[in-house]
């Protein structure tokens, strides 16, 4: 359109709109509601934008953009997308507009919470797009402070532990991650941080070069993820963190480990990726059915969706170390499906927050008679989140699984027990909130209002799309997958 | 003995001699007019002059008075740098309420003489130009720590620094003596020539060398020599810490480089092994003391000494490569440090206390200097976009790319604790309520300086291309 | 003609005996002296190596010269702070100056 | 036609959709336009049986996605099996609708019902429709949630909760098994298509051994969906719901889906060497441990719960022996007759109130209809000739017959305790005095009992299709590969009629002429009649076994999570004695910030170091030369 560099301008728009909340009194509450609604609005439609100019058949980056940063050290500002990434974004532009709405909840120091909370769009959209190692480890630190500000001023009880807690264990795993991005930059031929590059060279590098690196950028991803030993943050940072930091930290910055491996791990150090498929498979199944087991303990609703996370993610390191095509499509699509479905559970939780004042799941019951659009809603989304079929939870899962059997059938026996637990968990929680006798106590609760209800509708209407037809989703991400797939050498 | 060549000499050193001059003049009117900020003006112009004209020189590498100093790219990166702390310095202490009025005369003098001093190390290749650069420099500090007359904190600071200044700086007098003895000259590129042949006991000179190097570490603070800093950091006034935490430590870099980097070569490959576990030492005990510190000065006095022990990692490294990164990392820990203290010195001003909970819900009230300190403090522990994160990426990769992975894995730790202790400072600022409500109004002159470090953080952060041209430049003298 | 290992040895003594000074003396100004006995160490080394490892060239001497002037320098402004020390302090005595402390 | 194929399935959605948003405004009218579309799709089913009959079969499929090169298609298949159960489904859901609006009737929103009820038919039409076998798990795994949906449908009951969450895990365990099943197949041979999968294995060259497991674990779906024996337990508990779901799902056509699967890969199931053993031994155990438990129960609804286990164990039984047409027969009646059953037992409850049939008794005079209509389901049930019930049950037992003499034997064990409990329940029920006075039951409205009617005939004449004087039509409509022709063997014949008529005397003979006997039989053999009124406490053994450690695993685990790795990592586990000794100070200075253990450590290394700065200068210096000493001394050795 017009020659605008649309990547620059979606990862900058955010910028320009917390330029303009600079200027807007404290006061003016609504007004800086409204500038920031505009703008992830702007954001949202450049990426629909970005997918009118995409041509999905092509594999390969488009719309790429190179500008030289740093010279001595041959860094550049380097952006493009594919498949892979364009899905991101459009889930990180389509989180953050609808989150942007359900912090209208927010009462203090809102134009603080706006300026964090745009700045962690930039951080996230910047890092699904870098394709320079510096500018991705860049944006991927930008990312850590808002979040540490949103779940510190604004969250729960135990809002600065979590917060701190958070912080320390990305910056750990991320400080490791650089420590393997430079060591690539002076193993690569001619020295580079361009991920284009260091794929293309992917060969060169010796095979006890690649573990160790594999090493260190598997713990910077892995924490992230969360995989299995790392994942003791989430519940802490979900629990206290308000709802729309809680939707965007589950739709999105768990993404971003994921992708970490999609994008830099798997095609750079190919050798290691195969050592590490075993181990990564059993932390996979670890994840599934710990994560699974230890969310049916859980009497707090949002723990139980953090715990859930980790089990689902669990699903996305299994079709990631099965290393064949349909395992990795589940495992791309299980991101793209569970930032959707948990982003939509968390709006639900902080709908029922915010008029119960309490997540404690024994204090709730028969809320079906007196909410039953809220009921009908969560009913659709737990559904989805038991990876029933004909919604997308289940076309993942099932990929996964799938991709999984072929590469490591024991493993997959054992986590297939993990569906049937998490069928478990769920319905043990929709019987304590929705079904029996209506616990008196929230005869007068509010029905869930327009607002509400316009956040989660195109949620729903993805997940019964992309359930019914994943056809939708899989062709933007086939081309991207298969040349990871032809980088790692295993047979398409 | 014919005195032509000093004269030609003297070209040279001339931005010393206008700041010494200026100096001069300062103390004088201080006596005569009662009106203590034009002296201020006049110190500031007087820097700006040398600033121009430094800047404007074109380098001509020659050896000056017979070897005493050398006028080379090195000094110059050295005579730029202090020159920017000393205007700094000023501008943060305009309204310093601590130094009584009819003292500011002397403290602005004596700030333009510590600024020769550094330049004079900047440029010493000879060890007594070095001995004297480094105890003109320490005598000015000792007099500005015991600044504030009336305050118990203040001349304690001052007494330690004093006598354990002393006892360092003899300690290394006596080390000079001896290599003296040995090599029989005081000019480094001798010593370096005669040492370099016959290392007959490499043990013994090795000693004598180390008695040096106390004297040399003394000034950045490196892990044995650093006690004083943090009671000194803490006693002094704000702007003297601040001055404290950068110049004097800049300087120390400057003398260390070239000691080891011209005149021991043979020292360094036989000790950079034992400067590398110093400087993980000083990293690890920076860190760790100042997790559980409660005074934002004693905070900033152990992130400082951390600081240096990064630092080391540049110098340990010693290649090109190696001196690159520590360049990088003293402008950019500059730029954060004065920054960091000028905010200190803002709210020091206004709630006279520099306890860390006293800081509490300062974002509320005056979220522009909440939001300053947050900023730097996040460069210092080397978040990116800022400042801070370029150094410690430049001696991450310095370290990596000379092999040295069990430095930079030390280092990337001790960046995650550092992290830590600095959000303290940022979580009782954000999280946590106000008791009184303080709203602080910086004042002019510290706010411009304040604005200008925060812009510089910022843009070094974000594009830091012109910097390292600027830096690449200056450093290239050395032969590895 | 006394040899110049007989020099050093002296030199190292009193430098010994100068920080043992610094070490035990419990008022500052004794600390002062015991650093000062110290560089008189470092200078009789000075001068010891200049006639003996340098005759021809006096740098040796000349540093010395120097140092006596650092000396003096150093004294006037110790002195100084140990009368503010005093001012506020009421004592001298080093160890009781301790305010500042972890 | 195959629009009529597409519009056949898609009917049943738009009435869902209508019900589900527009349901409380349309009240009643929502529940007939639902019934409309059911009808509407049991119309196109009949013009499929027609052009099916007429010889040819349609098959269309689509690519649903594809990722690499597996290429995953999703489409339909109509052939002889297909129309059959189409006819079943809609016309027993068409039924049950009508007589839903009647049983409804006092409901405030009922169309909710109504919507489930055909999110349900498309489902169930989905499923038999489906050409492979990731569809048919897609569909399988709906029809679940349709049963959790319908049994929770009280949704303030809170048994029906529990019921429906037991019914669904069940069937998760199921379904696991049948994943695997699929994963197996789909690996081993390429494809999840029926067709190519019948052919692949018609080829041969196949390790028997994978088939075997793979068959097996597609069984293992059937036993989760059909509660076959071990996962039987909750098809009792899910009386729960409405009587006219339990009608259509627990009678009809969801449980008749897992024997729709086997029957369906009968190819998979035919190829391995033990699976087809392993289902006829799985069905005989169902039914007799389901019949046995039947005979003592005396709730109306469970009765007839157990006895849907034991047919759908015989039907296995008939598919384990090489009775592929007799399964599907007797799928086919028993859909009918149980359906009417339920219905009637639903009339009961509607009527009397009350589900204890030693509670009733003597309504056959006050409710005619449901009564007669009653009979013949119980005679059709109990394989009394003429009804469906002894054509399919004789052909069950003639394949047995043929096979294997003890499932013979047992089958037919089995079918005499069926025609005992079914008298059993008619006669307490229907004869006799009415032993509760204050029951006062009145005959159902006419929606209620024209359904019954219907019901009753086509159970009583569906029978003939497969009987001699139609000289087995339906064996030559549905057959699998060489359609060998089955003689009719008069012995089986009549002793299956014997069996039948003797369980109905003894019946009679128990509860109409000496009532006592019962009570007798009752007090001196108390250790069986315990053990089969309490369902061999099954449930109880599960709950011990399986669930109750289940729990406490994950209370166990969630512990672990926040203390020993979440402990390990943040430090609020004690680290050493070493610590301890300033741990009060660490407390009040460190923990509350400190993140980890690590933390705490360096949090007390830091307390240590902090020490060293003791203020005194003299310390100072002294450390200054006593740690350069240290490194001239390490130095030099």
């Amino acid at each position: 359109m017009f020659g605008l560099p649309l990547l620059s301008l979606i990862i900058f728009l955010p910028v320009l709109g917390i330029l303009i909340l600079f200027f807007i009194p404290k006061a003016q509450t609504s007004t800086i509601r409204g500038v920031s609604v505009a703008t992830t609005l702007v954001t949202f439609l450049l990426s629909l934008l970005i997918l009118a100019h995409f041509n999905t058949a092509q594999p390969g980056f488009q719309l790429e953009e190179k500008l030289s940063w740093i010279p001595q050290v041959n860094i550049n500002y380097h952006v493009g997308v594919d498949g892979l990434s364009y899905s991101m974004i459009f889930l990180t532009a389509l989180l953050c507009f609808l989150a942007c709405f359900a912090s209208f909840s927010i009462k203090d120091r809102i134009k603080e919470y706006f300026i964090f909370y745009l700045m962690l769009e930039v951080g996230m959209i910047g890092t699904f797009l870098a394709l320079d190692l510096f500018l991705f480890y860049v944006f991927w630190e930008i990312t850590l402070v808002p979040m540490y500000f949103l779940i510190g001023i604004w969250g729960g009880s135990r809002k600065e532990y979590a917060a701190i807690k958070f912080f320390l264990y990305t910056l750990a795993g991320s400080v490791f991650m650089l420590l393997g991005i430079l060591a690539l930059y002076f193993n690569s031929a001619p020295h580079t941080f361009s991920i284009v590059e260091l794929i293309a060279q992917n060969s060169l590098f010796p095979r006890l070069f690649q573990n160790i690196i594999f090493a260190a950028l598997f713990f910077g991803f892995a924490i992230k993820v969360p995989v299995f030993p790392f994942h003791t943050w989430l519940p802490d940072a979900h629990v206290e963190a308000p709802t729309p930091a809680s939707v965007l930290l589950a739709g999105v910055l768990l993404k971003m480990g994921g992708y970490g491996f999609f994008r830099i791990s798997y095609p750079i150090l190919p050798e290691a990726a195969k050592f590490f498929a075993p181990a990564i498979a059993l932390l996979a199944l670890i994840g599934i059915v710990y994560g699974a087991f230890v969310a049916m303990a859980q009497t707090d609703f949002k723990k139980m969706v953090a715990y859930s996370s980790v089990s689902h993610m669990g699903f996305v390191m299994l079709g990631l170390a099965s290393l064949n095509p349909i395992g990795f499509s589940g495992a791309y699509l299980q991101m793209f499906n569970h930032g959707i479905i948990t982003g939509a559970m968390f709006l639900l939780v902080g709908v029922l927050y915010d008029r119960a004042h309490t997540r404690d799941l024994n204090a709730f019951g028969g809320l079906r008679e007196v909410v039953p659009v809220f009921s009908g809603m969560l009913i659709f989304f737990s559904l989805a989140s038991l990876g029933l079929p004909g919604l997308s939870g289940f076309v993942s899962e099932f990929l996964s699984l799938l991709g999984g059997f072929k590469a490591f059938r024991l493993f997959t026996i054992i986590s297939v027990t993990g569906i049937i637990v998490t069928a478990g968990y769920i319905l043990f929680m929709i019987q304590r909130i929705l079904l029996g006798p209506l616990n008196p106590k929230w005869k007068s609760l509010a029905e869930i209002n327009t607002r509400e209800i316009l956040t989660l509708v195109p949620l729903l209407i993805l997940t019964l799309a992309l359930g019914v037809y994943p056809k939708l989703i899989l062709d933007i991400l086939n081309p991207g997958l298969n040349l990871i797939l032809k980088a790692i050498g295993v047979a398409n | 003995m014919n005195v032509a060549p000093f004269i030609a000499d003297i070209k040279y050193i001339l931005p010393e001699i206008i700041l010494t001059i200026a100096a001069l003049v300062i103390l004088i009117f201080s006596v005569l007019i009662k009106n203590k900020r034009a002296l201020a003006y006049f110190s500031l112009a007087s820097l700006g002059i040398t600033l121009l004209y430094v800047s404007k020189t074109p380098v001509i590498t020659t050896s000056l008075f017979s070897g005493m100093l050398v006028n080379d790219s090195f000094a110059a990166f050295f005579k730029i740098i202090s020159i920017i702390i000393a205007l700094a310095v000023i501008l943060i202490s305009l309204e310093y309420k601590e130094i009584s009025p009819n003292y500011r005369g002397e403290f602005y003098c004596f700030i333009l003489l510590a600024t020769t001093a550094i330049m004079f190390m900047g440029a010493a290749s000879n060890l007594l130009m070095i001995y004297l650069g480094v105890e003109f420099l320490s005598l000015i500090s000792y007099i500005i720590a015991a600044y504030w007359r009336g305050n118990v904190k203040s001349s304690e600071s001052g007494l330690k620094y004093f006598l354990i200044g002393t006892a360092c700086s003899i300690t290394m007098l006596y080390g000079i003596s001896l290599l003296y003895g040995l090599t029989g000259s005081l000019d480094l590129e001798q010593i370096n020539a005669i040492l370099y042949g016959n290392t007959s006991q490499p043990a013994a000179i090795s000693i004598i060398i180390l008695t040096i190097l106390i004297g040399l570490g003394f000034k950045i603070a490196m892990v044995p020599v650093h006690f004083w800093c943090p009671d000194v950091y803490e006693g002094a006034p704000t702007p003297v810490t601040a001055f404290f935490s950068v110049g004097p430590k800049i300087a120390g870099f400057a003398v260390l480089l070239r000691f080891l980097l011209t005149g021991s070569i043979f020292f360094y490959e036989h000790w950079a092994h034992l400067l590398g576990i110093l400087a993980i030492i000083t990293m690890v005990v920076g860190n760790l003391t100042a997790l559980s510190q409660t005074n934002i000065k004693r905070l900033l006095a152990y992130s400082s000494i951390a600081h240096a022990g990064y630092a080391l990692i540049g110098l340990v490294i010693g290649t090109h490569i190696g001196q690159v990164s520590l360049f990088v990392y003293l402008l950019t820990y500059t730029v954060m440090n004065l920054g960091a203290f000028a905010v200190v010195i803002a709210v020091s001003n206004k709630i006279k206390s520099d306890e860390i909970k006293d800081y509490a819900g300062l974002s509320l009230h005056s979220p522009y200097l909440a939001a300053a300190l947050a900023v730097f403090l996040l460069s210092l522990a080397g978040i990116p976009p800022l400042a801070g994160f370029i150094g410690k990426f430049y001696i991450f990769s310095a370290a990596i790319e000379e092999g040295f992975i069990t430095l930079a894995i030390a280092a990337v730790i001790n960046s995650v604790i550092a992290a830590y202790y600095y959000f303290i400072v940022i979580k009782t600022m954000y999280l946590e309520k106000p008791q009184a409500k303080i709203e602080i109004k910086p004042a002019p002159s510290l706010n411009f300086a304040l604005i200008i470090a925060l812009i510089l953080t910022l843009a070094i952060g974000i594009y830091p291309q012109p910097i390292l041209d600027f830096v690449i430049h200056t450093s290239s003298i050395f032969i590895p | 003609m006394i040899p110049l290992h007989h020099y050093l040895i002296l030199s190292a003594l009193l430098f010994c005996i100068g920080l043992y000074g610094v070490f035990t003396r419990r008022s500052a100004i004794g600390i002062l002296l015991s650093l000062e006995i110290m560089l008189n160490a470092a200078n009789i080394n000075f001068v010891a190596f200049s006639k003996f490892v340098t005759p021809d060239n006096p740098i040796g001497q000349i540093f010395v010269i120097f140092t006596i002037g650092v000396s003096a320098a150093a004294a006037v402004v110790g002195l100084a702070i140990i009368v503010a020390i005093y001012r506020n302090y009421k004592t001298i005595f080093v160890d009781e100056i301790n305010i500042m402390k972890w | 036609m195959v629009n009529a194929a597409y519009s056949l399935a898609l009917l049943p959605v738009v009435g869902f959709i209508v019900n589900i948003f527009f349901g409380s405004k349309l009240k009643l009218k929502g529940a007939l336009f639902s019934i409309a579309c059911i009808a509407g799709s049991f119309l196109c089913a009949c013009l499929l049986l027609r052009h099916v009959i007429a010889g040819n079969s349609i098959e269309q499929s689509a690519t649903w996605f594809t990722c690499g090169k597996y290429s995953f298609s999703a489409g339909l298949v109509i052939d002889q099996l297909t129309a059959i159960m189409l006819i079943v489904v809609t016309l027993v859901s068409l039924l049950v609708q009508i007589y839903s609006i009647g049983y409804l009737h006092g409901e405030k929103n009922s169309t909710r019902f109504f919507a489930f009820i055909s999110l349900f038919t498309f489902s169930m039409l989905g499923l038999v429709l489906a050409d492979n076998l990731i569809l048919v798990y897609v569909f399988w795994e709906l029809v679940g949630l349709c049963s959790y949906l319908l049994i929770s449908y009280w949704y303030n009951k809170p048994s029906a909760a529990l019921a429906g969450k037991k019914a669904f895990i069940t069937n998760r365990i199921g379904d696991a098994g049948f994943f695997l099943g699929i994963a197996t197949l789909f690996y081993y041979l390429g494809t999840a298509n029926f067709r190519e999968i019948a052919e692949k294995l018609h080829h041969g060259g196949f390790d028997p051994h994978i088939i075997t497991i793979a068959g097996i674990l597609l069984f293992c779906g059937a036993i989760g969906k059909s509660a076959q024996f071990p996962l039987h337990v909750w098809l009792p508990d899910a009386m729960e719901g409405p009587t006219p779901a339990s009608a259509l799902i627990h009678a009809a056509t969801m449980v008749a889906a897992g024997v729709y699967l086997t029957v369906r890969s009968y190819s998979v199931f035919s190829a391995g060497n033990f699976s087809l053993q392993f289902v006829s031994y799985i069905g005989i155990i169902t039914s007799l441990l389901a019949a046995s438990i039947a005979l003592v129960q005396n709730d109306i609804k469970k009765i007839l719960a157990y006895s849907t286990i034991s047919q759908l164990g015989l039907m296995m039984v008939a598919l384990g022996v090489g009775g592929y047409t007799a399964g599907v027969f007797h799928l086919m009646t028993h859909a009918f007759f149980k359906a009417l059953l339920f219905l009637c037992a639903g009339a009961v409850i509607h009527n009397t109130g009350v589900q204890d049939i030693r509670q009733m008794g003597g309504l056959f005079g006050k409710m005619k209809i449901t009564a007669s209509t009653c009979f013949i389901a119980c005679l059709a049930i109990a394989g009394v000739p003429p009804f469906s019930g002894f054509w399919s049950k004789d052909e069950i037992l003639l394949a047995a017959f043929n096979h294997n003499k003890v499932l013979y034997g047992l089958s037919s064990l089995v079918a005499f305790m069926t025609a005992f409990y079914m008298f059993r329940l008619y006669i307490l029920t229907f004869t006799g005095k009415p032993r509760d006075p204050h029951l006062h039951p009145h005959e159902s409205p006419k929606v209620m009992t024209w359904p019954l009617i219907i019901l009753a005939s086509l159970s009583a004449v569906s029978g003939l299709i497969g009987s001699p004087l139609t000289n087995h039509w339906f064996s030559h409509f549905i057959y699998f590969h060489p359609e060998h022709h089955i003689e009719v063997n008069y012995l089986v014949m009549y002793s299956s009629i014997a069996v039948g008529l003797l369980g109905i005397a003894m019946a009679w003979l128990f509860y109409k002429a000496c009532p006592n006997i019962p009570k007798a039989l009752a007090e001196n053999y108390k250790p069986i009649y315990n053990l089969l009124l309490n369902k061999y406490y099954i449930d109880e053994i599960y709950d011990t076994v399986i669930v109750r450690p289940f729990l406490a695993l994950t209370r166990f685990s969630f512990s672990f999570d926040s203390k020993i790795i979440d402990g390990s990592v943040n430090g609020t586990a004690t680290v050493t004695i070493w610590i301890s000794t300033i741990k009060a100070w660490i407390d009040k200075y460190i923990v509350d910030g400190l993140v980890n253990l690590t933390a705490s450590m360096v949090g007390a290394i830091g307390i240590v170091l902090r020490r060293l700065q003791s203020g005194f200068i003299q310390n100072y210096i002294l450390l200054i030369f006593t740690s350069v000493i240290i490194i001239v001394l390490l130095k030099l050795i």
